[in-house]
């Protein structure tokens, strides 16, 4: 790693200046109300004539200052609002924080708990990606894939909402375990969804996979290279799509992880189609977690015994999961009283995004659409 | 259709038609804003198509219409469209000479009806003789056959001048 | 509307913000006397105290950069290093290039406003060889200027962007800093711990809309 | 009745009956069109499509029409007042006037032009017009750039298509379109089996030639937002529209015309008779399938919710019973009518099975980019059909001269040399591709 490898990372520094123009180049604006940029994101397209030259993402409009929020709250009381953040992976989101608040006091949740949290999280992984195929494939311009996902979505947040009574912002999980125990008929709806999921994703690769139009539109578009990758800290999918084998959940297996056995897609060229790939055989690898993990879901407690009143000692802890879109952090500052300190929360989708300006520069505008749709980003995640 | 070509249906026909042409012809000629003189040009030339039509020589019509219509002009309203050029609006279009372009077409004109006035007994506009059904085939036969190289010659001379537009277009990459 | 966060005592404080309950030194390796337990409710198991760090790792820095490291901790199972701010980027790039810590996790601050050096900034590092995280941690005055490791790790760009967006630190060496998350022209960074939500609230309805309180 | 029409007009009567004819039931026909795609989208993105307007959602092109007139017509301003009424009104007359030369049944055509086919090429290729000047008009420069894409398409596509088209003409020897679905009667086969690469090549070109998916990138396009036809609203956008529905039946009855043999029953030739009365086997077809519809609705009728929806299930069954007893009743009627009338089904079939292909294509394939839709149509297309004109004249310029008397086997041969050049063009296409893939540092 001599020094002057550092010296041309630099230019991914500089943003676009805009008021410095090449000779016939013009600046596109997209968004921040726009059909395809998965929310309020608004990016300053640099063009010579059908070519991106540079780019620059401006976010921001759906700033709520959670972390703000957090230092006037009591840890139990901070925990919906984390599931605003992803909203499409709320369930995550809420596992991160409990876990990352048991750490700090020092508890463990029951085993029970740990494999319901591991069965609803893998839940949420394939409801997340259903919901990025469906829309990714729109952008495109393939009409019909995003309503055989939203088809099978339904299901997963019919049994988000018998289980927690919410679909989206489900605040399934406590800090300590479980709020509610399964209803009686959990086990045999994860498995009737299970079962036919498989022919499910069949049918959209089908649809997908040997299409030429969308090879054509996907291969090729939006390359991030290895060392790229690795240099803008971008993680989750985007990253095994670009060929390291890093899965959090095989790094530092949290909840039940390590009871069940899976493994990690990854593709080598790291373009849009290698992402498309890699997130289709996670879902079915979620599947197979789900089976695995319904088999036998321990007897016993769903909540460990930290008591009403949480005052964790003074401290501070950094815990990460294996969100859908890459690698969700929590640091929680602890000063010894109810409320936390400083909670700060890495976000996977807004590092992620840092990504797009390498990708999109030498790309057409028209593969911009598609290289937002590939980088699966959530403004709520992204803006906090 | 083998109609009598002088029905009173086909001269009204082509009365429309020539007043047509000659109108938006006009029209064509005195427009501000480009797209409108293209426009009309589009115009006269569907109106020359028309009186093709009305003496059944469907095929120069056709032709008349895809070639020159469907071809030709688009490219001419391209070009408009991409070299935006409402800069010329503000150019003041006539300049000072009117009085001597005034002069020059009225001697024009005199000598045109002379012209006609002295030549009108050969003038004989007998009933417009219909082509025969199959005008068509005769374009065809006349052109491969009869006039073979005339038609090759041509049409490598076409080839030449795209290959040039080709290279001289081409972006230096 | 200008509230300059500087000038303000610091007993106007959020009412529910913690009183001096937590006036000591949060640091956590100076703070010997951990704080009275908590009365012992049901047995929960206490988290493990944190305790001096001194492991290969720790040593190396130590040799290398001598007492430009200045304390090294083990917090609930997790390294951390605190390290002089000026040699910030030095001890970075030796981090990524000898210690192999290829990925900045995270770059955030935590605001410790009792402290003369006010602003902690936290490097969250994680090597993928050896499959470990590092928590580096610099001390900060209030417009004192913290090198930027953008050139170390890319990523860094944005991170540093909301830093200076929500505390005000400014990263010296940063190719592009201006705000990424609020407006341009906002006055005040919110996250400072001396950012009063409420205040700004009075300010901002007695100024536009004339009526004593919002609330 | 002829005596009371004075004579010189006579001949131009019947034309103008059934011109009136057409432009009557096309509105109806392109807002029924609209409700067949949406009804074959939804099912096959498993959903119902419109069922609330009328039982099963069959009065929606009512609903829509009557919607879009009174929608508030907002014109740009600074907009080019002159073109920008005209620009919708040229792409709908055009689109009306290539009607003039198709030939719905034996006798039902409005005028047997000895050009027909090269008339409506030209007369579609005026469509131009209605796209690049509503996009001039609308004075905003997405819109400009959206037609400005559509135009080049059109154009770079209509040549593709063109020389398809020339393949099916070799065989029939005439431009004219009853003549071509002659010569596929006397040759007894449809000329898509004989060229089957040329269909393939004019189904493509078709596609792109009215604007559809996977080739709709000026409407689709991310930033372009509706290409040339953002700015217009109302019945504006609604002739545009009705424009491009009546190009797509256009189109479709151009195909059926050339290749899939126009009016002629299937296996036309074959005469087998029905119990030694004058019927023939195949003729009985159209009334079984309307019976078949008629029972289904009258069926359907009583489940409709709203009673208002019932009576008009039972009129559509009523309608459709009505048809099956016409077909019928043509049966027996002299040879004239019952050429005409089913001659004019069968027609209609076809159209329909080509609108369903359209359709289908639409909701399987992506949306092209719009580099890679100009390099098929230059690179992959045009060179196909070039390749594909000449293997067809030569295997006519052989079989007039040395009599070379097997059909099928000219076909499987001329197929395998196309199927072996698209392969070829298809090759060189993915080179350019992986140029494409990495992208100069």
């Amino acid at each position: 790693m001599s020094d002057t490898r550092t010296d041309d990372r630099s230019k991914f520094g500089e943003g676009v200046n805009a008021t410095v123009l090449g000779a016939d180049e013009i600046i596109l604006n997209m968004g921040p109300q726009h059909p395809s940029t998965h929310g309020v994101l608004r990016v300053k397209l640099k063009l010579d004539g059908e070519r991106v030259v540079g780019s620059e993402c401006i976010i921001g409009y759906l700033h709520r200052g959670v972390e703000k929020i957090a230092e006037h709250r009591s840890y139990q009381q901070f925990a919906p609002y984390v599931d605003r953040m992803d909203y499409v992976a709320a369930v995550s989101n809420g596992l991160g924080y409990c876990e990352a608040i048991e750490k700090l006091l020092g508890a463990e949740a029951p085993p029970r708990a740990r494999v319901v949290r591991t069965i609803l999280t893998e839940l949420q992984r394939i409801a997340s990606h259903l919901l990025w195929l469906g829309t990714h494939a729109l952008d495109i311009g393939a009409l019909t894939p995003v309503f055989y996902c939203f088809r099978e979505r339904e299901e997963i947040l019919k049994i988000f909402e018998k289980y927690c009574g919410a679909r989206l912002t489900t605040h399934a999980f406590r800090i300590g375990g479980l709020q509610y125990e399964t209803y009686d008929g959990f086990e045999q709806d994860v498995k009737r969804f299970c079962e036919d999921f498989d022919k499910k994703v069949d049918e959209y690769e089908t649809l997908l996979t040997e299409n030429r139009i969308w090879v054509g539109r996907t291969k090729g578009v939006g390359i991030l290279s290895a060392e790229d990758a690795i240099a803008l800290a971008v993680t989750g999918p985007v990253l095994r799509a670009s060929g390291i084998k890093w899965d959090i959940r095989k790094a530092a297996p949290y909840a039940a992880y390590d009871q069940y056995e899976f493994d990690i897609p990854t593709r080598q060229t790291g373009d849009t189609y290698d992402r498309y790939v890699v997130r289709m055989e996670e879902m079915r690898q979620s599947r197979r977690i789900c089976l695995q993990a319904i088999e036998n879901i321990p007897a016993g407690p769903i909540m460990a015994r930290i008591g009403k009143v949480l005052k964790p000692p003074p401290g501070e802890v950094y815990h990460a999961i294996e969100a859908p879109k890459g690698e969700l952090g929590y640091y929680v500052v602890s000063d010894g009283t109810t409320q936390p300190y400083r909670v700060r929360v890495r976000p996977p989708s807004f590092i992620n995004l840092q990504a797009f300006d390498k990708m999109a520069r030498g790309s057409l505008v028209a593969d911009v659409v598609a290289i937002i749709g590939t980088i699966d980003i959530v403004l709520g995640e992204v803006d906090r | 259709m083998t109609g009598s070509a002088a029905s009173p249906i086909t001269s009204v026909l082509f009365y429309i038609f020539a007043l047509m042409a000659v109108a938006s012809a006009v029209l064509m000629v005195t427009r501000r804003n480009i797209i409108h003189s293209a426009v009309f040009l589009i115009t006269t030339l569907l109106a020359t198509a028309g009186i093709f039509l009305q003496l059944e020589a469907e095929f120069l019509f056709v032709v008349q219409i895809i070639l020159y219509v469907g071809g030709i002009m688009v490219l001419f309203v391209f070009v408009i469209m991409l070299v935006n050029l409402d800069v010329s609006l503000h150019l003041i279009q006539f300049n000072r000479q009117k009085y001597v372009a005034g002069v020059l077409a009225f001697v024009l004109t005199a000598q045109l009806l002379i012209a006609f006035w002295v030549g009108r007994s050969s003038l004989n506009l007998g009933d417009a003789r219909a082509m025969d059904p199959k005008n068509t085939e005769a374009v065809g036969q006349a052109l491969f056959q009869r006039y073979m190289l005339p038609f090759e010659i041509a049409s490598i001379l076409l080839l030449v001048a795209m290959i040039g537009a080709v290279v001289m277009a081409k972006r230096r990459v | 509307m200008a509230n300059d966060p500087s000038e303000k005592d610091p007993n106007v404080k959020p009412p529910e913000s913690p009183a001096a309950g937590a006036a000591a030194p949060p640091k956590p390796a100076a703070a010997a006397a951990a704080p009275p337990k908590p009365p012992a409710a049901p047995p929960k198991e206490a988290p493990p105290k944190p305790v001096p760090l001194d492991n290969e790792l720790v040593q190396r820095l130590k040799a290398r950069f001598g007492d430009a490291i200045r304390e090294a901790t083990l917090d609930r199972k997790q390294a951390i290093v605190l390290v002089a701010a000026a040699q910030l980027r030095e001890i970075a790039r030796y981090c990524r290039d000898d210690e192999k810590f290829d990925m900045l996790a995270d770059l955030t601050a935590v605001d410790w406003p009792k402290r003369e050096k006010r602003f902690d900034v936290v490097l969250n590092l994680y090597s993928f060889p050896k499959n470990e995280r590092l928590r580096l941690k610099a001390h900060a005055g209030e417009n004192e200027p913290v090198p930027s490791v953008c050139e170390v790790w890319p990523v860094a760009n944005w991170l540093e962007r909301e830093c200076y967006d929500m505390f005000g630190i400014v990263f010296e060496g940063h190719p592009d800093l201006k705000r990424i998350l609020l407006p341009d022209e906002w006055q005040g960074y919110p996250l400072r711990k001396d950012y009063d939500i409420l205040k700004q609230d009075t300010d901002w309805v007695r100024e536009n809309l004339g009526i004593e309180s919002g609330q | 009745m002829n005596h009371l029409i004075p004579p010189s007009i006579l001949p131009y009567v019947l034309p103008v009956l059934y011109g009136v004819v057409i432009v009557a039931v096309l509105p109806l026909l392109a807002g029924y069109i609209v409700l067949l795609e949406r009804k074959v989208m939804a099912d096959m993105q498993a959903r119902l499509g419109p069922m609330r307007v009328g039982p099963h959602g069959l009065l929606q092109p009512i609903a829509d029409a009557l919607k879009l007139l009174i929608k508030e017509d907002i014109i740009p301003v600074k907009a080019d007042l002159f073109l920008f009424w005209c620009a919708p009104v040229l792409s709908v007359t055009m689109a009306l006037l290539a009607y003039a030369a198709i030939p719905f049944g034996p006798a039902f055509q409005i005028a047997d032009l000895n050009v027909g086919l090269l008339f409506i090429l030209a007369i579609s290729s005026l469509g131009i017009y209605g796209i690049v000047l509503g996009g001039w008009a609308s004075n905003s420069h997405y819109s400009l750039l959206g037609a400005l894409r559509s135009a080049a398409q059109l154009v770079s596509y209509e040549t593709a298509a063109g020389l398809a088209l020339v393949s099916a003409l070799m065989l029939a020897g005439s431009l004219s379109m009853k003549d071509i679905v002659q010569a596929q009667y006397d040759q007894g086969v449809w000329f898509i089996f004989v060229v089957p690469v040329g269909f393939f090549i004019y189904l493509v070109g078709s596609i792109a030639e009215t604007n559809r998916a996977p080739f709709d990138l000026p409407e689709a396009e991310s930033e372009l937002v509706a290409g040339y036809m953002t700015e217009y609203s109302g019945f504006r956008w609604a002739l545009y529209f009705l424009g491009e529905y009546a190009n797509m039946v256009v189109v479709a009855s151009i195909a059926t015309t050339l290749f899939l043999g126009g009016w002629l029953r299937p296996f036309a030739r074959y005469q087998d008779h029905l119990f030694g009365t004058s019927v023939e086997l195949l003729d009985i077809l159209p009334t079984i399938l309307f019976l078949g519809v008629a029972v289904y609705s009258f069926w359907l009728a009583p489940k409709q919710p709203v009673k208002i929806q019932k009576i008009v299930m039972a009129l559509v069954g009523g309608l459709c019973l009505v048809l099956a007893v016409g077909m019928a009743g043509a049966l027996f009627a002299p040879d004239a009518v019952r050429m005409g009338v089913h001659g004019a089904f069968w027609f209609l079939a076809k159209v329909f099975t080509y609108i369903y292909a359209f359709l289908w294509i639409r909701f399987t394939f992506p949306r092209y980019r719009f580099d890679q839709l100009m390099r098929l149509g230059w690179h992959f297309l045009i060179p196909l059909a070039l390749v594909n004109v000449v293997v067809v004249g030569t295997t006519i310029v052989l079989q007039q001269n040395w009599d070379w008397r097997h059909p099928m086997l000219t076909a499987i041969v001329t197929t395998a040399i196309m199927l072996g050049v698209a392969a070829f063009l298809g090759r060189e296409d993915k080179q350019h591709q992986a140029a494409v893939e990495a992208p100069e540092p």
